[in-house]
C-alpha cells in the first residue's frame, strides 16, 4: 500500500451540552484554529458517552477518539462526569490492553470558559494521533472506501 | 424515509467567507432523503424563517437540518418556527458550521469540506429523530418553609403575599429562630425583637400560612409540583387550640430546675414553659424529660391550674401527610460547640461565654434583664476580652470550620461598641485575625467601635486563658505591638464559628438535595441560582445554603419565595422531553441505572410478562418519572442490555452521527 | 493481665519514687508489669525533625522487644511515654523513617508498629478500670484537695498522642476522684513546667513552674501530682515550694496500702 | 463429599421444602458433567455426581428457578457459585425467597487437559477428595496430586468462603491470598506490539459458539446487545478482527464490576480462548485504581461502575502507568 | 542560604503558607518572652528566606518543646516543628553546640534528673 504524503487523521469529539461544546463555540468566537479533522458530537454530558460509540468510530474509520466534558465537580448533572471518568479510564486501560494504541483515546474536561483550551487540546491531539498514523488496530477494512 | 430540508446560513460573511454554502447546499441535496436544500443571508432573520416554514409546507417536510451558528444559539429559535410551520419542533437539527467551522478554518476547502460532513451528520440524527412532545405534570399550589427562622418567616410571608398557601414546620414550640435570641442588630443596632416580633404575629395571622410549630419533616416523596411529605407534629402534651398562653400554668409548675434552652442554660425554666414572652403560637408545652406528671403519674398541678382545660397528658404524636408544590430549606445555623477549645477556658469558668450567651446578658428580657453581670458571681465585669475566629477558618481537621462564619467581625464591634456605650467604665480587648466588613455601613461600624468608642482592637490572638482568684488570666499575642499580653479579664466572650443545624443532612438526604462537605445545602448554581437546590422544586432560604447576617438572609428568603411564586404560579411544568425511558421488554431490573441517577428518577415495578404456553413471567422493571429526569443520559450507558435510552440523543442517533463523520 | 514495661533511665534513678510504687501498686491490682530485657534510654526528647532516625532507634528496639513478647507495652514516665508514643506512630504511618529504621536495626522480623503503647494511667482507666480501683483502695484519702499537673508530653500533640483532651483533660482527676479524694480542676495544669531549660536557665524555668503552682494553689489545691520526673524537680526545686509535689503512684501506693506495707 | 451433598439433596426433597434441586450430572464423558434439575430420589441416587470436575455454576440458573411457581428450588453452590448468587441477588435477578441454598465446599476442580498433560493414558475416570486423586485407567488406578492438575482458576482460588447459603456442607471456608492476577500483571508488562499479537492470536480463533456469554451468571440480559438489531451493534458471527474485538470488549465491559472472577468463560470455551484474563483486568484496574472491590462478597457495596470519588483517578492514569512499560 | 530554607522545611515537615498569621501560636507560647523572635515570626521568616536571622536567635534555644503552638495552631502549621529544625540547622554545623559535656559539672545539683540532662543533649548538640 502506498504511503500517503500527508496523513490528515479523523477525529471524533465528543462533547458535552453544557461546558466542552460551549468551549468549543469560544474558541470558535475567539478565532482560535484547531485541524478542520476533528468533528464534534454534541451529547448532553459526558456520562451520556457509551463505550460502544467509540468503538463504533474506531470502526467507521475515526484514528482517534476524544471525550470532552465538564471539569470534575462542576457537572451541570452534578455527578455526570465522574461516572464518565470511570468507564472511560477502564475502557482506555482495557484498549492498551488489547495493545490498541493508548494516545488514541482521551477524555479532556474543558469548561466553557476555556475555549482556548480546547483549541490547544485539539492541536495537540490531532499532533498526536497525526504521529501514530492510520487506526489499523481496531479497523473494519469494510468500511474503508479506499 | 423522511422529508427532509437543509438550510444553508451564509451568517453574512460569518459563513460565506469560509465556506462555500452554495457548495454545502448543493452537496447535502444530495443525501437520502433530502428533498429540498438550500442556503441564505441570515436563516435566523424573519426572511429566512418564512423561508423555512413556507416550504415545510410546500415540500410536506418531516425533518429539518439548519446548518448555521451554534445550537446554543439559534436552536430554540428555529425549532419554534418549525412548530409554527406545523413541524414537531424535536424534528430540527442544527449543524454547526460557524463557530465550529467557519470561524476556526482560514482554508474555504477545508472549511467547505467540513461544513458538508457536517451537515450530513446532522441530516444522519434526523433521519432517526422522532417527534417528542413535552409532558405535562400538574402543580400542586401550596408551599412547604422547613424552619421557622427570620429566613423561613420572610420566605412564608412573602409566598402569603402572593396568594398561595403556605406552611411552616419549624421544630421548635415558637417561630422566631435564632433572632428571637438576639439583643441589638448591626450596624443600626435597632432591637433585634422589634423588628422580628411583628413579623412573627404576621405570619400568624395571615390566612395563606399554617403554623406547624413543634413538628419535624419525617418523609419527603414526589417531585417538582407533586411533594408528599410527612410531617410529625411532636406531642405537646398541651391542646394548641384551647390554650390561651395566659402563662399561669408556666408559673405554678413545681418543676423548677430545667435548664433554659432560651437563655441558653444560662437560667432555668420550669417543665412547662412558653419560650418567652412574644413567643408564636403563644402556646405552653410541657417537656417530658423533666415533666413529673409524664414521668411518674404524680403532680398534675399544670391541669389544676388551666382553667382553658388544655393540658393533655395523653397527648400523642401525629403524623400528618401533606401535598406540596415546593419546599424551601430555611434550617438555619447553631454556633459550633466549644468542646475542643478549651485553651479558652470554656469548661471551666461561667465567665467564659460564647457570643450568642453574651447577646442574653445584654437582653433586657435575658436573665439578667439586660444588666451585663458576670455568671459566676453576678458582679459588674470591668475587663473585658472578645475572641474572634474560635473555630472559623481552621484547616478543616476534626477541630472546626474551614470556612469564615461571616457574622462574626460585625457582632464582635456589636458587642464591644455596646458594652463601652453602657458601660463607660469598661475596658474592652477585641482580638481578630482580620476585621472583615464587607457590607453597606459595616466598616463605618466598626470605625465607630475603634474610634468613638475606644474598643481596643488588638491584632493577635488569644492562647490561653486562666481562671484563677476571680479572674480570667488571658495570655495573648499583640502581632503589631510585638508583644504578648496578659491580661486579667472579667469576662472572655468567644466568637463562635456558626454552623448548618444538624436536622439540615437528614432533611437534605431527603430532599435529595445536595449538601458540601460542611452540611450547607448547595445551590444549583453558585451566581446565576443561588437559592436554588440542583434538585428541582426545592429552594434555599437563609443561613442553611451558607454563613448569612440578617439583610442577607431576608434577601434570600424573598428570591426563595418569588422563585416559588414563579413555580406555583403555572398549572403545570412542562417538562424537557429530552429524557431517558426504558424498553421493558429489555429491562433486566437489576438497579444500575437507578444507582446512576442523580435527580432518583427511576423506580421499579414488578410486572407481568407473557411467557411462552401461555404462562406468566413477573419481571422487575425500571420506569423513569419523565417530570424528574433532566436528561443526562448516566443510566443509558449504566444499562447492560441497552433497555434504556434517551430520547433526542438515542443510541441509534449518535452511531449515525458517527458513522456520517468517519464515512 | 501482663504487660512489658518500660521503666526509663530517670526511674532507676532520681525518679525512683515514680517507679518503685508504680510496680508495687499495680502487683496490688493484680497487674503484672514485666520489665523488657535490655532496654535502652528513650532519649528523653522526641525528635521533630524527619531525617533524625538514630535517636528514634532505642525506642523502636524497646518496641520491637515488646512484640516479640506478643505484650503491650507500658510507660510510666511522661517523656517516655510520648517519645515510644510518638517513634511507634512513626513506625506505623511513615514510610520513610520505617524504612531507615529497619535498615539501621536489622531485626529478625521488620518492625512497623505493631505494639500498642500503653500509659500507666491508661492502663488504670482502661484495663483496670477506675471503679474498680476505687474498690480496692483501702485508704481512701478522703478530704485532700489535690490539683493533677499533666505538663506537656502526656497530652501534646493530641493527634498523635490520643490520650485526652489536649485542653482539658480528666483522666487524673478521675484517678484522684477513684483514690477518695477531691480533684482541683485549675488552667495551668497543661502548661510547660520549665523542662530542660533548668539546666542552663534556672530563673526562666522557675517561671514557669511557679506560675503552674500559683494557679493550682489559688484554685484551692493543697498537693499536685505528676507523672514526669522532670516536671517534678521542676515543681519542686523551682516552684518556690507553695505546695507539696508527688508522683500519683505514691498516691496510689498511699491509698492501696501498699505503701505502709512496703514501709 | 459426594454421598453428603446426595443425601443432602435427597433429604430437601424429601422433607418437602424444594420440589427440584439444581444439582451436577454425569454427561457423556465423565468429565463432561453438566447441570441439571433432579426432582426424585431414584434421579439423585442414579445421576447426582458431586466430584473433581463438576465446575459448572449452578448460580444463573436460579434466576429462572427462583421465578418459577412451585416449592423451593434447591441449588448447590460453590464458594465461587455463591459470589454470582449473591451479585445476582444484588441485581435483583434471583428472587431469594424462592431458593433454597447449600453452600458446598470446594477442594478445586480439575482440568482434563492437565490429567492428559501429566501423562496419564487410557484415562476412564477420576475421584476422590483430599490432596491425592485417584484415576481409573484402562491400565488400573493411579494416584495423582491434585495441585498438579487444578483447573487455573482453581489453582488461584481467591476464595473458599460460602456466602449467604441457607446450610453449608462441609467447612466454611476463607478468603484466600491469591495470585490470580499474575497472568493479568504479565501482559501489561508486555509491549502494545506484544499484547496485540497475543490478543489477536487468542481472539482470532474464536467462531462467536457464545458459549461464554451463554455460560457467564453476569451475561443474564433479558435480551443481550448483541443480538438486538436496534441495538447498533447486533453481531451474529464476528467476520473480521473488528468485530472479534468488539464483542469481548463490549462482553467485558458489560460485566466490569459485576464479574465475579468465576471462570465459567474459559472453562467452557471450545477455543481454549482465556476470557478470563480479559475480566480479571478490570478487576485488577478496579482494585488499583478504585479500591479492592469483590462483586458478589457483600450485598451492599455500591458497585464501582456505579460510583465515585471526587478524586478518583484522571483517565490519563492509563498512559501514565503504561510510560515505564 | 535558600538551599538550608529549603532543608529547613523539608526536614521539619512545616509548610508556611498555610500559615493565616494569626499569631495564636505567640499567644499559646510560654517562652515567647525570652524569645527575639517568636514563633509566628518563625513561620514568617522561613517563608521569606529569613533563615540566617533566626539561625543566630537566641529563641531556638528557649523553646520548650512544650508543642501548645502545635496543638492549638488553626491551620496545622506546627510552629514548634520549625523551631527545632532551625536549631538543628545550627547545631548540625561544624563546632555550633550550644551545649558540651564539660559544661556539665556546674550545672548540676542533687536532685536534677537524668532526663534533663539527656533532654538538653538532644536539644542543643549534634
Amino acid at each position: 500500500m502506498q504511503v500517503k504524503e500527508e496523513f490528515k487523521p479523523t477525529i471524533v469529539a465528543f462533547c458535552c451540552n453544557w461546558c466542552s461544546y460551549a468551549g468549543a463555540d469560544l474558541s470558535g468566537t475567539n478565532r482560535l484554529q484547531y485541524p478542520a479533522n476533528v468533528k464534534i458530537i454534541r451529547i448532553p454530558c459526558s456520562c451520556r458517552l457509551n463505550p460502544m460509540f467509540i468503538l463504533r468510530a474506531f470502526q467507521r474509520g475515526a484514528d482517534g477518539v476524544i471525550l470532552c466534558g465538564c471539569h470534575p465537580g462542576d457537572c451541570h448533572y452534578t455527578t455526570g462526569n465522574y461516572y464518565a471518568r470511570r468507564r472511560m479510564t477502564l475502557l482506555f486501560s482495557m484498549l492498551d490492553y488489547l495493545g490498541i494504541e493508548r494516545e488514541r483515546t482521551r477524555v479532556e474536561w474543558v469548561s466553557a470558559a476555556e475555549g482556548a483550551k480546547f483549541a490547544a487540546t485539539m492541536n495537540d491531539f490531532v499532533e498526536t494521533v497525526t504521529k501514530l498514523g492510520e487506526n489499523k488496530r481496531l479497523e473494519d477494512l469494510r468500511c474503508k472506501s479506499e | 424515509m423522511q422529508k427532509i430540508g437543509v438550510f444553508v446560513c451564509w451568517c453574512g460573511s460569518n459563513i460565506a467567507a469560509t465556506v462555500d454554502v452554495q457548495a454545502v447546499s448543493d452537496a447535502l441535496a444530495k443525501e437520502p432523503g433530502v428533498v429540498f436544500s438550500t442556503n441564505y443571508q441570515y436563516m435566523c432573520s424573519q426572511a429566512g424563517q418564512d423561508m423555512i416554514q413556507e416550504k415545510i409546507r410546500e415540500f410536506g417536510l418531516t425533518g429539518v437540518v439548519v446548518c448555521s451558528c451554534s445550537p446554543r444559539m439559534h436552536e430554540t429559535t428555529f425549532r419554534k418556527t418549525c412548530e409554527k410551520a406545523g413541524l414537531n419542533p424535536y424534528m430540527v437539527e442544527i449543524a454547526n458550521i460557524r463557530e465550529q467551522c467557519s470561524w476556526i478554518h482560514k482554508d474555504k476547502e477545508t472549511g467547505t469540506e467540513k461544513a458538508i460532513i457536517l451537515g450530513r451528520a446532522a441530516i444522519a440524527k434526523v433521519q432517526l429523530n422522532a417527534p417528542l412532545t413535552a409532558g405535562q405534570s400538574p402543580v400542586v399550589k401550596r408551599a412547604l418553609v422547613i424552619g421557622g427562622g427570620i429566613a423561613g418567616i420572610q420566605t412564608a410571608l412573602d409566598i402569603a403575599d402572593a396568594g398561595f398557601p403556605v406552611d411552616i414546620v419549624e421544630t421548635k414550640p415558637t417561630i422566631g429562630g435564632k433572632m428571637t435570641q438576639i439583643d441589638k442588630t448591626f450596624p443600626t443596632l435597632d432591637c433585634a425583637a422589634c423588628i422580628l416580633t411583628p413579623k412573627m404575629v404576621d405570619a400568624a395571622q395571615n390566612e395563606n400560612i399554617n403554623i406547624l410549630s413543634y413538628s419535624e419533616v419525617e418523609a419527603v416523596k414526589g417531585f417538582v409540583g407533586n411533594f408528599s411529605v410527612t410531617i410529625r407534629r411532636k406531642a405537646r402534651f398541651v391542646d394548641e387550640t384551647k390554650c390561651t398562653g395566659c402563662g399561669l400554668c408556666t408559673e405554678k409548675c413545681p418543676q423548677k430546675k430545667v435548664p433554659n434552652e432560651f437563655n441558653l442554660g444560662l437560667d432555668n425554666r420550669r417543665a412547662i414553659y412558653i419560650p418567652f414572652a412574644q413567643a408564636v403560637p403563644k402556646v405552653a408545652t410541657i417537656d417530658p424529660n423533666y415533666c413529673t406528671m409524664l414521668k411518674t403519674g404524680k403532680c398534675g398541678v399544670c391541669s389544676k391550674v388551666c382553667t382553658a382545660g388544655a393540658i393533655d397528658y395523653q397527648q400523642k404524636d401525629e403524623l400528618i401527610e401533606r401535598e406540596y408544590g415546593a419546599i424551601v430549606a430555611a434550617t438555619g445555623f447553631n454556633p459550633i460547640s466549644m468542646d475542643k477549645f478549651d485553651e479558652f477556658a470554656y469548661s471551666q469558668s461561667p465567665d467564659v461565654v460564647t457570643s450568642l450567651e453574651f447577646e442574653r446578658l445584654m437582653n433586657a428580657a435575658g436573665p439578667t434583664g439586660g444588666t451585663l453581670l458576670r455568671p459566676s458571681d453576678g458582679t459588674h465585669p470591668h475587663t473585658l476580652v472578645f475572641v474572634q475566629c474560635v473555630g472559623s477558618r481552621c484547616d478543616g481537621g476534626e477541630k472546626g470550620k474551614p470556612y469564615c462564619s461571616k457574622i462574626c467581625c460585625m457582632y464582635t464591634a456589636k458587642h464591644a461598641m455596646l458594652t463601652r456605650e453602657k458601660y463607660p467604665d469598661t475596658d474592652v480587648y477585641v482580638f481578630y485575625i482580620d476585621v472583615r466588613t464587607p457590607g453597606k455601613n459595616f466598616d463605618e461600624f466598626y470605625r465607630r467601635a475603634v474610634e468613638e468608642y475606644g474598643v481596643h482592637y488588638i491584632k493577635g490572638m488569644v492562647g490561653k486563658v486562666v481562671p484563677e482568684n476571680g479572674k480570667l488570666k488571658v495570655q495573648a499575642s499583640d502581632l503589631l505591638g510585638g508583644q504578648q499580653l496578659h491580661i486579667d479579664a472579667d469576662m472572655v466572650v468567644l466568637a463562635a464559628a456558626i454552623e448548618p443545624d444538624k436536622s439540615a443532612r437528614p432533611l437534605a438526604t431527603m430532599l435529595t438535595a445536595s449538601m458540601d462537605t460542611n452540611d450547607f445545602f448547595t445551590e444549583a448554581h453558585p451566581k446565576l441560582r443561588p437559592v436554588e437546590s440542583p434538585t428541582a422544586g426545592v429552594f434555599l432560604s437563609g443561613a442553611c445554603q451558607g454563613p448569612k447576617d440578617i439583610p442577607e438572609t431576608v434577601a434570600q428568603a424573598g428570591a426563595a419565595a418569588s422563585k416559588v411564586i414563579g413555580l406555583l404560579v403555572k398549572d403545570h411544568l412542562t417538562c424537557n422531553p429530552c429524557v431517558a425511558s426504558s424498553n421493558e421488554m429489555m429491562c433486566n431490573g437489576c438497579s444500575a441505572c437507578e444507582k446512576v441517577c442523580p435527580y432518583g428518577a427511576i423506580t421499579y415495578i414488578d410486572k407481568d410478562f407473557r411467557g411462552p404456553n401461555r404462562t406468566t413471567l413477573r419481571r422487575r422493571v425500571a420506569q423513569v418519572n419523565p417530570a424528574v429526569c433532566q436528561g443526562c443520559g448516566a443510566c443509558t450507558v449504566a444499562c447492560p442490555s441497552g433497555a434504556m435510552d434517551l430520547k433526542g440523543f438515542s443510541n441509534a442517533q449518535i452511531m449515525a452521527e458517527v458513522d456520517a463523520i468517519c464515512k | 493481665m501482663t504487660y512489658s514495661y518500660f521503666p526509663g533511665c530517670t526511674l532507676k534513678t532520681k525518679g525512683k519514687d515514680l517507679d518503685i510504687w508504680g510496680r508495687a501498686s499495680m502487683e496490688a491490682l493484680g497487674v503484672t508489669l514485666e520489665e523488657l530485657p535490655q532496654w535502652q534510654c528513650c532519649g528523653a526528647v522526641y525528635p521533630q525533625a524527619k531525617d533524625e532516625i538514630a535517636a528514634k532507634l532505642s525506642s523502636v528496639r524497646a518496641l520491637a522487644s515488646a512484640r516479640d513478647l506478643g505484650q503491650d507495652l507500658v510507660t510510666l514516665c511522661s517523656a517516655c511515654h510520648h517519645v515510644i508514643k510518638r517513634v511507634n506512630r512513626d513506625m506505623a504511618q511513615d514510610e520513610y523513617i520505617r524504612t531507615r529504621a529497619n535498615n539501621y536495626l536489622n531485626l529478625e522480623t521488620p518492625y512497623t508498629g505493631e505494639t500498642k503503647v500503653l500509659h500507666y494511667l491508661e492502663v488504670l482507666r482502661d484495663a483496670v478500670g477506675f471503679d474498680k480501683l476505687k474498690e480496692q483502695v483501702k485508704k481512701p484519702l478522703t478530704g485532700r484537695k489535690i490539683g493533677a499537673y499533666y505538663g506537656c508530653l502526656l497530652l501534646r500533640p493530641s493527634k498523635e498522642l490520643e490520650f485526652d483532651d489536649p485542653e482539658n483533660p480528666t483522666i487524673i482527676e478521675d484517678f484522684i476522684r477513684a483514690l477518695g479524694a477531691e480533684p482541683v480542676v485549675y488552667a495551668m495544669r497543661n502548661e510547660c513546667c520549665g523542662g530542660y531549660t533548668t539546666l542552663e536557665n534556672k530563673p526562666y524555668a522557675a517561671r514557669q513552674a511557679g506560675k503552674v503552682l500559683e494557679n493550682a494553689a489559688n484554685c484551692g489545691a493543697e498537693e499536685v501530682i505528676t507523672a514526669c520526673p522532670l516536671c517534678m524537680y521542676n515543681l519542686k526545686e523551682n516552684g518556690g515550694g507553695r505546695l507539696p509535689v508527688r508522683y500519683f503512684t505514691e498516691l496510689l501506693a498511699e491509698a492501696l496500702g501498699v505503701k505502709e506495707a512496703e514501709a | 463429599m459426594q454421598e453428603r451433598v446426595k443425601a443432602k439433596a435427597i433429604e430437601l426433597l424429601e422433607s418437602g421444602v424444594c420440589d427440584r434441586v439444581l444439582g451436577w450430572k454425569a454427561g457423556e464423558f465423565f468429565y463432561d458433567v453438566t447441570p441439571a434439575v433432579f426432582t426424585s430420589r431414584e434421579e439423585i441416587e442414579k445421576e447426582f455426581v458431586f466430584g473433581p470436575f463438576c465446575g459448572a455454576n449452578m448460580s444463573k440458573y436460579l434466576i429462572a428457578e427462583s421465578r418459577k411457581e412451585g416449592k423451593k428450588v434447591g441449588a448447590f453452590l460453590k464458594p465461587c457459585d455463591t459470589y454470582s448468587f449473591q451479585q445476582l441477588q444484588k441485581e435483583h435477578r434471583i428472587w431469594r425467597e424462592n431458593v433454597y441454598a447449600v453452600g458446598v465446599q470446594c477442594e478445586g476442580m480439575c482440568d482434563i487437559e492437565a490429567l492428559k498433560a501429566a501423562g496419564i493414558k487410557g484415562i476412564l475416570g477420576a475421584e476422590g477428595s483430599g490432596d491425592t486423586l485417584t484415576v481409573h485407567t484402562l491400565y488400573g488406578d493411579k494416584s495423582v496430586e491434585r495441585k498438579a492438575v487444578l483447573a487455573e482458576r482453581c489453582a488461584c482460588c481467591k476464595s473458599k468462603k460460602l456466602l449467604g447459603c441457607d446450610e453449608i456442607v462441609g467447612e466454611q471456608g476463607e478468603e484466600l491470598e491469591s495470585a490470580r492476577f499474575e497472568q493479568v500483571a504479565k501482559l501489561e508488562a508486555m509491549t502494545p506490539d506484544e499484547r496485540f499479537a497475543f490478543w489477536r492470536g487468542e481472539l482470532s480463533r474464536c467462531i462467536r459458539c457464545n458459549a461464554c456469554r451463554n455460560v457467564c451468571p453476569a451475561c443474564s440480559c433479558e435480551k443481550c446487545v448483541f443480538d438486538n438489531p436496534n441495538s447498533g451493534i447486533e453481531n451474529k458471527a464476528a467476520s473480521n478482527s473488528f468485530e472479534e474485538n468488539l464483542f469481548h470488549i463490549i462482553r467485558a465491559f458489560h460485566v466490569a464490576g459485576r464479574c465475579t472472577d468465576c471462570g465459567e468463560c474459559s472453562r467452557v470455551c471450545p477455543q481454549h480462548i482465556p476470557l478470563h484474563l480479559l475480566n480479571r483486568k478490570f478487576i485488577k484496574d478496579i482494585n488499583e485504581l478504585y479500591g479492592e472491590y469483590q462483586a458478589g462478597a457483600d450485598m451492599d457495596t455500591r458497585p464501582p461502575l456505579m460510583n465515585f470519588q471526587m478524586d478518583d483517578p484522571e483517565p490519563s492514569v492509563v498512559h501514565e502507568r503504561g510510560s515505564d512499560q | 542560604m535558600s538551599d538550608m530554607t529549603e532543608i529547613v522545611k523539608r526536614i521539619s515537615g512545616v509548610n508556611p503558607r498555610k500559615c493565616m498569621k494569626c499569631g495564636k501560636c505567640s499567644g499559646a507560647c510560654p517562652a515567647y518572652d525570652e524569645m527575639d523572635y517568636h514563633p509566628h515570626q518563625f513561620v514568617d521568616m522561613v517563608e521569606n528566606g529569613r533563615l540566617e536571622e533566626l539561625m543566630n536567635s537566641r529563641g531556638i534555644y528557649m523553646c520548650l518543646s512544650c508543642f501548645a503552638c502545635l496543638e492549638r495552631c488553626p491551620r496545622s502549621v506546627e510552629p514548634s516543628k520549625l523551631i527545632e529544625a532551625v536549631r538543628l540547622a545550627v547545631v548540625r554545623q561544624q563546632g555550633k553546640n550550644h551545649l558540651n559535656p564539660e559544661q556539665i559539672p556546674e550545672l548540676l545539683d542533687e536532685e536534677l534528673p537524668q532526663q534533663a540532662i539527656t533532654s538538653a543533649f538532644r536539644k542543643y548538640r549534634k
